[in-house]
Formats: structure tokens, C-alpha cells, sequence
């Protein structure tokens, strides 16, 4: 035990870590697509240890993080260029959250597409698309950044076609028009970044001098627009986040990823990048272009909770919901105050874990009854109750009723609204969450107290449980750590506490 | 004018009527003669155009390059003449169909079709 | 004297352009395969006129014979199916473009003219290199020992596009060989007999010669080869032998022997003078030699299997007729290849 | 002996004898003489890169006479970078025809047509291959004119390998653009010659060409060479050609033997005549070449997106690539010569040959992979590669990486050259360039996703798959996991570029 131990804070000190996350969802990625399609055994243990060897090594290197070890990794690619991988404590946060969440995603996925065609090209992408997420939290430059970003783009279009269907490679289609094109905008933003600064390293408080900028205001506001297009269209800003709900027509375990683990916010953390490590909060603000994220943000929040409000389709619902409450995490970062910092960068996890469960809910209602709607949830809550409980937990999560971990994101962001003199905010978020519990709280009144109202195609689980387990832990486990990160919000380990000693550390 | 001078002028006629031929006549053998006109201008141009020892014939290396360049051009000519006779086997004359009247509609650049690639090699001509 | 040398000079000038001319604008494939011929044997002409006799003796034998020969030859096959003997499409009559393109011609020959005149004159920087170290290849000829010694990597080259050429030809090929005469025939054609065995033996003997006075004097390999070469037709032509082709490995190794030894020269002597193609000190001259006396014959083959390997009258080939026209080349050409492999089996 | 004499000789001299091997013998001399090629070229390339590496530019004098009077190979830096993308595909493509032709027919097989490229595939490739690298290696103007003429003839002949009308009339039109280039060419030596009293590249470049007859004989090759390299507009013969031609003959034609002309337009602009030097005023010319190669690349690229056959999209995205190259002219020189680097910018050099490197190895795997899967389905309409992604997932995704470095998403070379080139068009402010790239960028994922969609959609008749071999699959992957590793490190190459090749010849 002390040998095990004292192994694994040795390792803990190995500064390479990075380089062996990445990897540990790349190799499984890459030999599962060698694989027969009939291998499914072999499969599923290689995506298994890689998720879990990627959740070990991220505790090490939290471990290490605590202790003080400053992880870094570097390759130079071209003269002056280097892929650097770094593990901060920002980093990590991002990186924790992606590798937790993808190892239950990885169980949920195995169950929801037993038996569908493909499944070998399904989580070989599966893999590299967290590969690209963990490399993209963990860029040390704007350079490492880009080319995660856009392997993540890439890596993302199958998973989102993956049905085949017209409709799917429609969904693709668009997917692949907004981030491609955002991605000619952050690598031309990346280049120009360059081309003035002589660098794109992302450096605590920015890598811009004031003077440097002063001397071409122009020049940089330009870039700054450039990259923040670049990454806009992931956060899904109004008015480019078109892509996201069509890409609703994904298996649920894809939604789960885009929406929570991956590629929003892959958006949302570039956008903390930016504004923090490129420009710094104070020059992005004299610039007048954090103000300017903050208003789109506010913007962007009211309009995703009026669209959800009209969805019948409870993906879609789920799908402009998620639009709001990106914005949530963008309108706390460009705040000039350092509590609005943590409520905004806590919510990339707690909006990420809560919206999660509930698309795994949505798959659960999907797969088990082939509920696609919300008028035909009526009486589910009794069909199907540990669903139902999930989805309810994290449901008022989201509107931010307290114990969940929803409330500590907004009351951090209200209370930082104020602090930095931006109490035009505090109405936003009162009249957001007012919509959130519009949109939410029917879907919970049907659930539970109405009756059924629609015929349900009852494909059911086991005999004991009300749906198949791979599907239904995952969903428990991930309304729990809801439930959990608010109740021990002030524990110095949960996301609270962490993101407290990201911005105390002055990492931003 | 020195008798180079002579040959330096007969040198450029004779490779831009080459090269006008190659590039107005649509027929392969016409455009094959021009080529082998153009090399000729050439090299006229080389030897007539080196500098020269007083007193000695031609400078030998334009010589030698001069020689290379007809063995070459011979060379080339065969392999020309050779695939315009299949031209003119496959195409029904020995023409490229885009130079034709009445190609012109299927465009140079044109979106290409199905039978575009997958044609048989026509059969001969009604000969 | 020097006034009636100036007219002659003159008068090379003005034919070599007008031949030309001549012959880019006629629509008669006959006439204009004559002209280049003609064409070829006043180039010559200037080249003795322009001190260059090595250059007219390759020009008479390779530019306006064999070039010549093929371009006769591919007006009679062409002839021989169609009336493409005479050109019908577009370019071919006179017309107002045509007179555009006449006078655009002229313009940018004074550009060309232009440009050359302005250019600096310069000293004979080579021509005098090569005479001051034309001893050490050991041959007299300068231009022998540019095209073997000083730039003999450009010949080996020289050679390699003719083998390719033929290789070229030779892939192309689908198609009857039929060249040759009927042997029956040649008997009631006492004069082309008659001419074969008076000439082959004279010829053969001139090739010899030409290629051995390239090392001091005016001739070489490539000028005998073509001699040579012309010897294989006129005997492939009267059928005395029978017409060689690409299948038969005796002509493969021929074909590509020259240029074989040369390259194995070329290398055997890196070890002695540590470059490529550098022959030790006073071993240039046999080497030389030897090498031309190959290349020679690998020529001589090449340029027979240029010549009577352009196919004869293209005629199309039924079995390619029931193909399927959809699939790739290679599939067609696959499902092909199956089917006549098959039959031949069959056949024997 | 130095090492350089020795390993060029073998660059030159292995793939020729092989092409003699192939030719005299049967099945087996094919595939000794393929394999004695490839083992050559891959050893002298190393061998070259090696030297080079170490001493920097080396010079081997042919016969030992030197210039000016003898032939001189001149390696830098440059002619290492293409030798080793030669030798790779070259290799890899060997390694691919010596089955999608061993499967067709035995040598033996006739005069049937399918025979033909059997037997004649691998010596025309061979010699192509000997001349690709004369060319590479060449310093001598008119040895440079014999080599183009050899790649011009033996390409045009594995065009016409294929069988078809459409490749037989290809061929020719390729075989006359190709012949009046090499035409212009010689024009502009013996301009050069006349003028200069030398044939060396480097003598030539010592005596700093300048004035109206210097520049005229640049402009006149430079014409007859983009010709060759098929720039817009002088590229209306290569769709036909290389869609036309064989498979592993394509990928020879579209990797390299365009870059080959292009490589001669590099060593005659920046090294012979020095055009980046400040008191050149060779802007404007650059700035045509530019303009010409943002025109291909546009063009090209919706051309490309057009086609209904699969090949020709292939070929038409040849076109649009080939712009790039071009794209690097007008970035290479930067205004102000107190910057860091001189009047030459990094940047532009390094992205611009590093985009002709990327190019070569994903366009090589794109036509193999397209090959397999015509080869599959019997057709090359696009239409009909319905089912692929399932019959032959290996060849669908060395088509979707080597479309992926095409259109420069990371990791890739095409991405490192995009973004060194982005670089070096930002570093002057010049947005048309960005946006040029950025369009083309986009475009490219367009038409290799046109391509993708279909190989994902059901078959209609699924039982006429034919099975494809496993090599011809594993050689497109290898190609197109090249293309993609190259995204990954690029600094020693980089460095090998710069050997030799700061800045011109003085």
C-alpha cells in the first residue's frame, strides 16, 4: 500500500502527464477503428480502460496540481510553434469534467447502441473526440488550441451523421458550414494574433502588453473579433448557434457530448482563453470588447429561454436551453469582477453535468418508451421514476433553486454582476431563470401528475429495473454529483471550491 | 550582316511559324510537324546565336546540344505521330474533338459525365 | 566571292522560312511531309554553312530521314484508311484568322529577332574550355568529346528518351504489325531487291565508317545508327527479314544495351575517379569507343522499332467492341484481358 | 569518393537500370527492377538528406570536369525535400501497381490492352522516376531540358496505358502541351546561352541576369514550364489526362510530375536570377503568379465541386492545389529589409514548399484510394461509389485524411503550410491572399465531403463489389498517414529547406 502510494505521488510528479491523458483516449480511438465490426467484447474493454485510465490520470495530476507540480509538455512543430499541452488548474478543471463525464458517457453509450450497425466507426470518433477536447483544455498556445479545435470539428461531424439519414447528414451538413467556417476565423484571428504580438501563448492575465495594443487598437479589436467568431459559433451567441439544435437529430449519447462534455463547451472554455489568457479581463474591457461578449451573452441568454419555450420536441427544448445557459458562463467570464470569473467558470461544469442528465434522461424516455416529445410525457414520472427523479433534480438545477449545484452559478454571477457595476445583468439572469422554470416546470407537472396521454411503444429494461441499467446508472450518477456539487459547494474539492482557488490563484 | 545574323532571323521565323501552325491547326500531324519546326527554330537560334571563336566553326557544346535536341526531337516525334494515328482510330479522325466545330458546346472544362470515362474505345472508321 | 557566299546564305534563309511556311499552310499531308524532308536537307545546308558539319550530317540523316520517313509514314497509313490524307478541319483554309495569325507570327518573330540582337555578346567561354582540355578526353572531334566526355551525362540521357520513346511506342501498341511485303510479292519487285542488296552492303559499310571517324572527324553514333536504321527498313520493307517486334527479347535486349553498357561504364569507373561518367586518365578514348560501337547498334534497333512499330492501318480491334461500357479503364481492361487470356487457353 | 557522388549516382542510375530490368525480363525482372528502384531511391534520398544535412551544399561534377565546361549536380536543401516525396510515393506506388497490375494479367498476356499495363507500366515509371530525380538533381540548364522531356514523354505514355479514347486523346494533347513547353524552355536557355556563355545554373547566377534579353528568356520559360505545371489558364489538359490515366499512374502525374516543372520555376525565379533580392523589381511578375494561382485555386476548387466523375474532382482539386504554390510568390519578398530575415520572408519559402510536400502525398493516397474504389465498383462515376465507406473503410479514410491535409485541417502538413503561409500574408496585411486560402480551405472540405457523403449512402447493387487486394489498401493509407504525420513535426525539414535555399545565388 505505501509502495502504491508512494508510486503513485511519484508519478503524480512526472510533468509529461498531459501528453499520457491525451493519449489514453487517442490509442483506444485509433485501434477501435481497426477493429471488426463483430469485436464488440474487445471494443468496449478498450474504450472502458482508456475512460478509465484517463479519469486515474487526471486524479493524479489533480493530486499533483494541489501539490504545486507544474505540468507541461511540449513538441516543437514548426520553428517557433510548439504543441505545448499544460495542466493548470483551469485546464484541469475542464479536463476532470470531460474525462468524468465521458466514462459515463462511454456506459451509456455501449447501452444505448447495442445492436445498431457502425458501432466500430462510432467509438473510434467517440474516443478521438474527447482526445481533442482533453488537448484543446489542456493548449498552452493559441497554436495547440486551434488545431484541437478544429480536430474536434472533425472529429464531431460523424458522431452527428452517424445515423446516415437524410436528416442526419443534413444536420451535418450544418454543423459542418458554422464550424468550419468558424474555424477559417479563428485560424486567420490565430495568424494575424501572431503576426502582431510575435506570440500566441496563452500567459495568467493576458499575453497582451497595453502598450503594444494602444499603439494598433484597430488591428487588435480585429483579431479579438476574429477569434471571438472563431469560437462564438460554439458557444452558440446568438445569432450563430443555428447548428446546435439541429443537431439534435444525433443518437443521445452524441447530444450528451456536445452539449456537456465537448464541443460547446470546448467554446465556452476558448471564450475564458480568450478573454483571459490572449487579452486579459482589464484590456478586453478598456477595448470595450468584453462588454461587448457580455452584451451578446445577456442577449443570447433571454433568447435561447423564449425559443425553448416553444419546442414540443424535448431535445430541442433541451438543445436551446443549453444556448442560454452557455452564455451564462460567457457573461461571468467578461465580467470585470473576480466572482462573476468563478460564477461564470463553475458553470462550465455544473451546467455541464446538470445538462448531461438530462439528455440522458431524454435517451432513456427515447429508448425505453420512444418518447420524443413533451406532450406525450404525461404519467412518466410513475412509468419510469428514477428517470423522472434525475431529470427533475437537474431541472431545477437549471432554473437554480438551491441545493442543486445550478444555484451557486447564479448567485456567484449575480453577486459578480454587481460587484463589477454591471447590475443590468442581475435582471437578466431574474428573467432567465423565470424562463427556465417555464419551460422546465411543465415538463415536471406532466411527468409526474398527469396521466398518460399518448401510447408509449414500451420496449422496457429488465424485469427489476424500469429501464436497462447502462442507461439508467449513468443518468443516477450524474443527478447525484448535481445534487452533490451544490450541497458541498463549500468543500475545498468540488467545483466551487476549485474554481475559488483557479481565480484566488490569479491563474486567469 | 553577318551570315549568322542571317540564320539568328531565319531561326525566329521558322520557330514562330512553327509554333503558329502547332497552335492553328487542328490536325494532329500538322501540329506535330510544328513542334518539330519549333525545335529547328531553336536550334538554328543556338548555333547561329553562340558566341564563336574567330576563325573556328560553330562552338561545339551548342553543337552537341544542337544533336541531342534532334535525337530527342525524333524521339518525340514517333511517340507523337504514334498516338495521333490512335487518336485517329479511337476518335474517328485525327483530330482532338475539343478543337472540332461543334465541341465547342461540350466545354473544355466541361462537368464531365458518365460516358465521359466510361466509353468504349470506338470501334474504326468507315474506312 | 563573299557577296555571292552572303547571297547564298541568303537564299538558305529565306527557303528554310519559306519551306516552312510552306508547309504549315498546305492541307495536303503528302506535300507537307516532302516539304519537312526538304526542309531537313536545307537545315543541313546551313549547318555546313554555319560550320557545323557534325550537326548537318545528324540533321540529313535523322532530322529530314528518319523524322522525315515517319511522317510519310503516318501519311500513308492515315492515307491508306481515310481521306485524312488531306486536312478538312479547322486551321486548314485560308481565312481572315488565318491571316491574323500570319501577321502575329511575323510580329512576334521581330520580338524574337529583337530580343536576340539585344542580347550582350559575350566571349566563347566553352568553346575555348573545350579546346583547351579536348586532350584529356582523347579524342580530336571537339564535338565527340563534348556529347562522350565533357557532357556525356546529356547523351546517356539523350539515349534514355529514345528508349523510352520506344517503350512509349511500343505500349501503345494494339494493332496488326503488318509492314513487311508479302514474301511472294517481293519476288515480282526485282528492282526493290535489286536496290536492297546493291545498297545494304554500302551502307552498312558507311555506318561503320561514320562512326568510327566521329572521334577526329565529322560523324558519330547517332549519324551511323540512323544509317544503320535505314538499312533495317529498306531490308524489313523488302521482307528479306522478317519485322521484328516489341515481344521478341532479342530486340529488348538490343534496344536497351547501349544504353546499359554506358551506365555500367558510367559507374565502373567511380571507384578510380570517384564521379559519375569520369573515365581514368588516358582510358577515355577505348571507353569511348566501346561505347559508341554499342550505342550504336542499340540506336540503329531503336529507331527500326520507332519506325515500324507507328501501327499500320488502325483498324478496330471486334473484341474490344462488345465491352461493357460502364466501369473504369481498368475494369474494361481487366474483364478484357480475362476474356482474352481465356481464348487463347481455348485456342490452344 | 565523396558521399554525395555516391548517393546522386544511385538516385539517378537505380531507378534507370531497374526500368532496363523491367523492360528485357518477364513478371519477375518487373518486380526485381520496381524493387531495385525503390531500394535505390529510398537509400540515395536518405544518403542525400544525410550529407546534406551535415555539410550542407554539395556539388558532384559529373566526369569530373565541373562547370563550366562539364554537367554539375547541385543538391541543397530544396532537391532533398522533393528526391525524398519522390522517393516516398514513388516507392509506395511501386509497391500499389505491382498488384492493381499483377491482378489484371500476366506480362505474357498479348497485346491485349490490360497486358499492356502490366508490361509496360513499370518501366515508363521507372524511367519517369530516373528523370524526376535528373530533374531534382540537375544544375545545368540544358541537362534540366533533356530531363523535362523525358518525364514529358514517358508521362504522356502512362496516360495513354489506360485504353480509352478520352485517355488516348489526353495523352495527346498532354504529349503536345508537353512538348511545347519543353520548347519554350530550350528557347529561353539558348536566349541564356547567348547571353551568358554558360549553361551552368550557378554560372549563370554568378554573372546576376538582368536587362530586357535576360528577362525576356525568364518570361518565355516561364510560360512553356507553367504550361507543364498546368497554371491557370494553361491548365485545361490536366483534368482529361490524369482522370484518365491508370490509377497508380494519376498519383505519379498529380504528385509529382507537376511539381517537377514547378520546382524548375523555383531554381530559375529565386536562385538563378535572385528575384527576391530588393533592387530586382520582380513584384509585379510575383504578384502575376500570384494572381494566377488565387485564380486556380478558386477555379479549380468549384470546378472540382462540378464533377460528376470521381477522378476528374480529383484532378480538378490537382489544379486548385497547384495554385497554392503559386500563391507563395508574391508573399516571398517583404517590404523593409531592416526586418528580421532580410527581404525574404520564412514563412512564405517554408509554407509554400511545404504545401508542394503535403500536396504530393495526400494527392498520391486521394488516387489510390480512388482507384480501389473504382477498382471496387467497376466505375468511376461518383454516383456509383454508393456503399464504399463499408466494403472498403481503409481506402475511404486514407481518401478523408489526405482530403483533410488538403484542405489544411490540423494535424496535417497541409495545415502547417496554410498557417505559415496565412503568416506571411498577415505579416504584409495583405487580405486577398487570406481570403484566397480561407475560401480554398473550404471549398476543398466541400468537394471531399461530396465525395464522402456518397461513399456513405446505401449500394443499389451490392453484389457487384469486387473485392479489392489489401496492399492497394494499406499503400493509399500509408500515403495519406504520411500526409497527416507531416502536420505533426515539421522543424527538420524545415531546417532542410533552408540549406541552401536563404536566398538566391550570388
Amino acid at each position: 500500500m505505501e509502495l502504491i502510494l508512494s508510486l503513485l505521488s511519484a508519478a503524480t510528479g512526472w510533468i509529461a502527464l498531459p501528453l499520457l491523458v491525451v493519449l489514453s483516449s487517442f490509442i483506444p480511438g485509433v485501434g477501435i477503428m481497426f477493429l471488426r465490426e463483430d469485436q464488440h467484447g474487445l471494443r468496449t474493454a478498450l474504450n472502458l480502460a482508456g475512460a478509465v485510465l484517463k479519469v486515474v490520470l487526471v486524479g493524479l495530476m489533480l493530486w499533483g496540481v494541489s501539490l504545486g507540480t507544474q505540468y507541461e509538455w511540449s513538441l516543437e512543430v514548426l520553428p517557433g510553434f510548439e504543441l505545448t499541452l499544460v495542466g493548470d488548474s483551469l485546464a484541469l478543471l475542464f479536463v476532470t469534467l470531460s474525462a468524468g463525464l465521458w466514462l459515463v458517457t462511454t456506459v451509456y453509450a455501449v447501452g444505448y447502441l447495442e445492436g445498431s450497425p457502425n458501432r466500430t466507426r462510432f467509438f473510434s470518433f467517440f474516443s478521438l473526440c474527447v482526445t481533442a477536447t482533453t488537448g484543446l483544455a489542456m493548449a498552452g498556445d493559441l497554436f495547440t488550441f486551434v488545431l484541437f479545435y478544429e480536430a474536434l470539428t472533425w472529429t464531431t461531424y460523424p458522431l452527428i451523421v452517424h445515423r446516415g439519414t437524410p436528416e442526419a447528414l443534413r444536420a451535418g451538413r450544418t454543423y459542418l458550414a458554422y464550424t468550419l467556417t468558424a474555424g477559417a476565423f479563428l485560424l486567420v484571428g490565430a495568424v494575424g494574433l501572431n503576426a502582431l504580438a510575435g506570440s500566441v501563448e496563452f500567459r495568467s492575465g493576458g499575453l497582451l502588453d497595453a502598450e503594444l495594443v494602444a499603439g494598433a487598437p484597430g488591428a487588435y479589436t480585429l483579431v479579438f473579433l476574429l477569434l471571438l467568431a472563431g469560437v462564438g459559433v460554439k458557444v452558440a451567441f446568438f445569432p450563430l448557434h443555428g447548428w446546435l439544435p439541429a443537431a439534435m437529430v444525433a443518437p443521445a449519447p452524441v447530444s450528451a457530448l456536445l452539449h456537456a462534455v465537448a464541443v460547446v463547451k470546448a467554446g465556452a472554455f476558448g471564450l475564458v482563453r480568450l478573454l483571459h489568457s490572449v487579452f486579459g479581463i482589464e484590456l478586453a474591457t478598456d477595448l470595450g470588447l468584453a462588454p461587448l461578449v457580455a452584451g451578446l451573452a445577456a442577449v443570447t441568454i433571454v433568447y435561447g429561454s423564449i425559443r425553448a419555450l416553444h419546442q414540443d420536441d424535448l431535445k430541442r427544448r433541451l438543445a436551446f436551453s443549453t444556448v442560454s445557459q452557455l452564455s451564462y458562463i460567457a457573461l461571468g467570464a467578461a465580467l470585470l469582477a473576480p466572482t462573476a470569473h468563478i460564477g461564470g467558470i463553475v458553470h462550465l461544469v455544473h451546467q455541464g453535468i446538470m445538462k448531461i442528465t438530462l439528455f440522458f434522461c431524454a435517451g432513456l424516455l427515447a429508448e425505453t418508451l420512444h418518447i420524443k416529445n413533451v406532450s406525450e410525457m404525461g404519467g412518466v414520472g410513475r412509468r419510469m421514476p428514477l428517470t423522472m427523479l434525475a431529470f427533475s433534480v437537474a431541472a431545477l438545477g437549471m432554473i437554480g433553486l438551491p441545493p442543486m449545484a445550478g444555484f451557486a452559478s447564479k448567485w456567484y454571477l449575480g453577486i459578480g454582476a454587481l460587484e463589477s457595476g454591471a447590475g443590468w445583468a442581475v435582471p437578466v439572469l431574474l428573467v432567465s431563470s423565470m424562463l427556465n422554470a417555464a419551460y422546465f416546470l411543465p415538463i415536471l407537472g406532466t411527468a409526474w401528475f398527469h396521466d398518460q396521454n399518448a401510447p408509449w411503444r414500451d420496449v422496457g429494461g429488465s424485469r427489476r429495473l424500469e429501464a436497462d441499467w447502462k442507461l439508467l446508472v449513468p443518468a443516477l450518477v450524474t443527478a447525484a454529483l448535481t445534487l452533490g456539487a451544490g450541497i458541498f459547494a463549500g468543500s475545498p474539492w468540488s467545483p466551487l471550491g476549485w474554481t475559488r482557488l483557479i481565480v484566488e490563484q490569479g491563474v486567469l | 550582316m553577318t551570315p549568322e545574323a542571317l540564320y539568328v532571323i531565319a531561326g525566329a521565323g521558322v520557330f514562330m511559324t512553327g509554333l503558329a501552325g502547332t497552335l492553328g491547326r487542328a490536325h494532329l500531324f500538322w501540329k506535330v510537324l510544328g513542334v518539330n519546326f519549333m525545335g529547328s527554330g531553336i536550334f538554328l537560334l543556338l548555333l547561329a546565336g553562340a558566341p564563336r571563336i574567330p576563325g573556328e566553326g560553330a562552338d561545339p557544346v551548342p553543337q552537341a546540344m544542337v544533336l541531342t535536341g534532334i535525337v530527342v526531337a525524333t524521339a518525340a516525334t514517333a511517340l507523337g505521330l504514334g498516338m495521333a494515328l490512335r487518336v485517329a482510330v479511337r476518335s474517328g479522325g485525327p483530330y482532338l474533338s475539343e478543337d472540332m466545330p461543334g465541341a465547342r458546346k461540350k466545354r473544355t472544362e466541361s462537368v464531365g459525365s458518365r460516358d465521359d470515362h466510361g466509353e468504349t474505345p470506338t470501334p474504326g472508321n468507315p474506312s | 566571292m563573299t557577296q555571292l557566299v552572303w547571297a547564298l546564305d541568303a537564299s538558305v534563309a529565306v527557303l528554310l522560312v519559306t519551306l516552312v511556311a510552306r508547309a504549315m499552310l498546305t492541307r495536303d499531308l503528302f506535300e507537307a511531309s516532302v516539304l519537312f524532308i526538304a526542309f531537313g536537307l536545307t537545315l543541313s545546308l546551313a549547318w555546313v554553312r554555319l560550320g557545323a558539319p557534325d550537326v548537318a550530317l545528324a540533321e540529313a540523316a535523322l532530322g529530314a530521314g528518319v523524322t522525315g520517313a515517319l511522317f510519310l509514314n503516318a501519311f500513308q497509313r492515315l492515307a491508306r484508311t481515310q481521306r485524312h490524307g488531306v486536312d478538312e478541319g479547322p486551321g486548314s483554309r485560308p481565312g481572315p484568322l488565318r491571316l491574323l495569325s500570319i501577321g502575329a507570327t511575323a510580329v512576334l518573330a521581330s520580338a524574337l529577332i529583337a530580343i536576340f540582337v539585344g542580347v550582350p555578346v559575350r566571349e566563347a567561354i566553352l568553346a575555348e574550355a573545350v579546346n583547351e582540355n579536348l586532350g584529356r578526353t582523347g579524342v580530336s572531334n571537339p564535338v565527340t568529346g563534348v556529347l562522350l566526355g565533357f557532357r556525356a551525362y546529356d547523351t546517356l540521357f539523350e539515349v534514355c528518351a529514345l528508349v523510352v520513346a520506344m517503350v512509349a511506342v511500343w505500349s501503345l501498341d494494339r494493332g496488326s504489325r503488318t509492314f513487311a511485303r508479302d514474301p511472294e510479292e517481293l519476288r515480282e519487285d526485282p528492282v526493290l531487291e535489286a536496290l536492297t542488296r546493291l545498297v545494304v552492303p554500302v551502307a552498312g559499310v558507311t555506318a561503320v565508317y561514320l562512326v568510327w571517324s566521329g572521334s577526329h572527324a565529322a560523324g558519330g553514333a547517332f549519324q551511323g545508327a540512323a544509317l544503320l536504321a535505314g538499312v533495317g527498313v529498306l531490308l524489313t520493307a523488302s521482307g528479306l527479314i522478317r519485322p521484328i517486334t516489341s515481344g521478341a527479347p532479342a530486340v529488348r535486349v538490343l534496344g536497351v544495351m547501349g544504353l546499359a553498357l554506358f551506365v555500367v561504364v558510367g559507374v565502373a569507373v567511380m571507384p578510380w575517379t570517384g564521379a559519375f561518367l569520369a573515365y581514368p586518365e588516358g582510358q577515355g578514348y577505348p571507353i569511348m569507343i566501346l561505347v559508341e560501337g554499342v550505342l550504336t547498334l542499340s540506336i540503329a534497333v531503336i529507331l527500326l522499332e520507332l519506325f515500324i512499330d507507328v501501327p499500320a492501318a488502325p483498324e478496330a480491334d471486334p473484341r474490344l467492341a462488345g465491352v461493357d461500357p460502364t466501369g473504369d479503364p481498368l475494369g474494361r481492361t481487366l474483364t478484357l484481358a480475362g476474356d482474352l487470356i481465356r481464348q487463347t487457353e481455348e485456342d490452344e | 569518393m565523396n558521399r554525395i557522388e555516391l548517393w546522386s549516382t544511385l538516385l539517378v542510375v537505380a531507378p534507370l537500370v531497374g526500368a532496363m530490368l523491367s523492360l528485357i525480363g518477364g513478371r519477375r525482372s518487373i518486380l526485381a527492377g520496381l524493387a531495385l528502384g525503390s531500394a535505390g531511391s529510398l537509400t540515395g534520398a536518405g544518403g542525400a538528406w544525410f550529407t546534406v544535412h551535415t555539410d550542407g551544399v554539395v556539388r558532384h561534377l559529373l566526369g569530373g570536369w565541373g562547370r563550366p565546361l562539364g554537367i554539375e549536380l547541385y543538391v541543397d536543401g530544396l532537391s532533398v525535400v522533393f528526391l525524398s516525396l519522390t522517393a516516398v510515393i514513388a516507392t509506395a506506388v511501386s509497391v500499389y501497381s505491382s498488384v492493381y497490375f499483377g491482378a489484371i494479367a500476366p506480362p505474357g498476356g498479348g497485346d491485349a490492352p490490360g497486358a499492356r499495363g502490366a508490361r509496360y507500366f513499370a518501366p515508363l515509371s521507372l524511367f519517369l522516376w530516373a528523370a524526376l530525380n535528373g530533374v531534382f538533381l540537375s544544375g545545368d540548364l540544358f541537362n534540366l531540358y533533356v530531363m523535362l522531356e523525358i518525364v514529358g514523354l514517358s508521362a504522356t505514355a502512362l496516360v495513354t496505358l489506360a485504353v480509352t479514347a478520352k485517355a488516348t486523346e489526353a495523352g495527346m494533347r498532354y504529349l503536345l502541351v508537353s512538348l511545347s513547353g519543353s520548347m519554350l524552355f530550350l528557347l529561353g536557355v539558348a536566349i541564356l546561352y547567348m547571353g551568358h556563355g554558360t549553361l551552368s545554373l550557378e554560372g549563370i547566377a554568378a554573372l546576376r541576369p538582368a536587362g530586357p534579353s535576360a528577362a525576356a528568356a525568364l518570361a518565355i520559360m516561364t510560360v512553356g514550364l507553367a504550361a507543364k505545371t498546368a497554371l491557370f489558364p494553361l491548365h485545361a489538359w490536366l483534368p482529361p489526362a490524369h482522370a484518365a490515366a491508370p490509377a497508380p499512374a494519376s498519383a505519379i502525374l498529380s504528385a509529382l510530375v507537376v511539381k517537377a516543372s514547378f520546382y524548375v520555376i523555383v531554381r530559375l525565379w529565386l536562385f538563378v536570377y535572385g528575384l527576391t533580392l530588393p533592387d530586382t523589381g520582380a513584384e509585379q511578375a510575383f504578384l502575376l503568379l500570384g494572381a494566377l494561382g488565387a485564380a486556380a485555386i478558386v477555379w479549380g476548387s468549384v470546378l472540382a465541386l462540378r464533377q460528376v466523375s470521381l477522378k476528374r474532382l480529383i484532378a480538378y482539386s490537382t489544379v486548385a492545389q497547384l495554385g497554392y504554390l503559386f500563391v507563395m510568390f508574391p508573399l516571398l519578398t517583404r517590404p523593409g529589409q531592416d526586418a528580421p530575415g532580410g527581404a525574404w520572408s520564412l514563412d512564405a519559402w517554408s509554407g509554400g514548399l511545404y504545401h508542394a510536400l503535403s500536396h504530393g502525398l495526400a494527392k498520391a493516397a486521394m488516387f489510390l484510394a480512388a482507384g480501389n474504389m473504382t477498382y471496387a465498383v467497376a466505375d468511376d462515376a461518383i454516383e456509383s461509389i454508393s456503399g464504399v465507406a463499408r466494403r472498403l473503410p481503409m481506402s475511404l479514410l486514407a481518401f478523408g485524411l489526405a482530403g483533410l491535409s488538403l484542405a489544411g485541417v490540423p494535424p496535417s502538413g497541409g495545415f502547417l503550410a496554410k498557417w505559415l503561409l496565412l503568416g506571411a500574408a498577415l505579416e504584409r496585411g495583405q487580405w486577398v491572399w487570406v481570403a484566397v486560402i480561407a475560401i480554398g480551405g473550404l471549398l476543398t472540405v466541400a468537394y471531399v465531403l461530396k465525395v464522402a457523403r456518397q461513399a456513405f449512402e446505401a449500394p443499389e447493387h451490392s453484389e457487384t463489389f469486387r473485392s479489392v487486394p489489401r496492399r492497394m489498401e494499406w499503400t493509399a493509407l500509408t500515403l495519406a498517414l504520411l500526409a497527416v504525420l507531416l502536420g505533426v513535426r515539421a522543424v527538420e525539414i524545415l531546417e532542410l529547406l533552408l540549406v541552401g535555399g536563404t536566398g538566391p545565388w550570388s
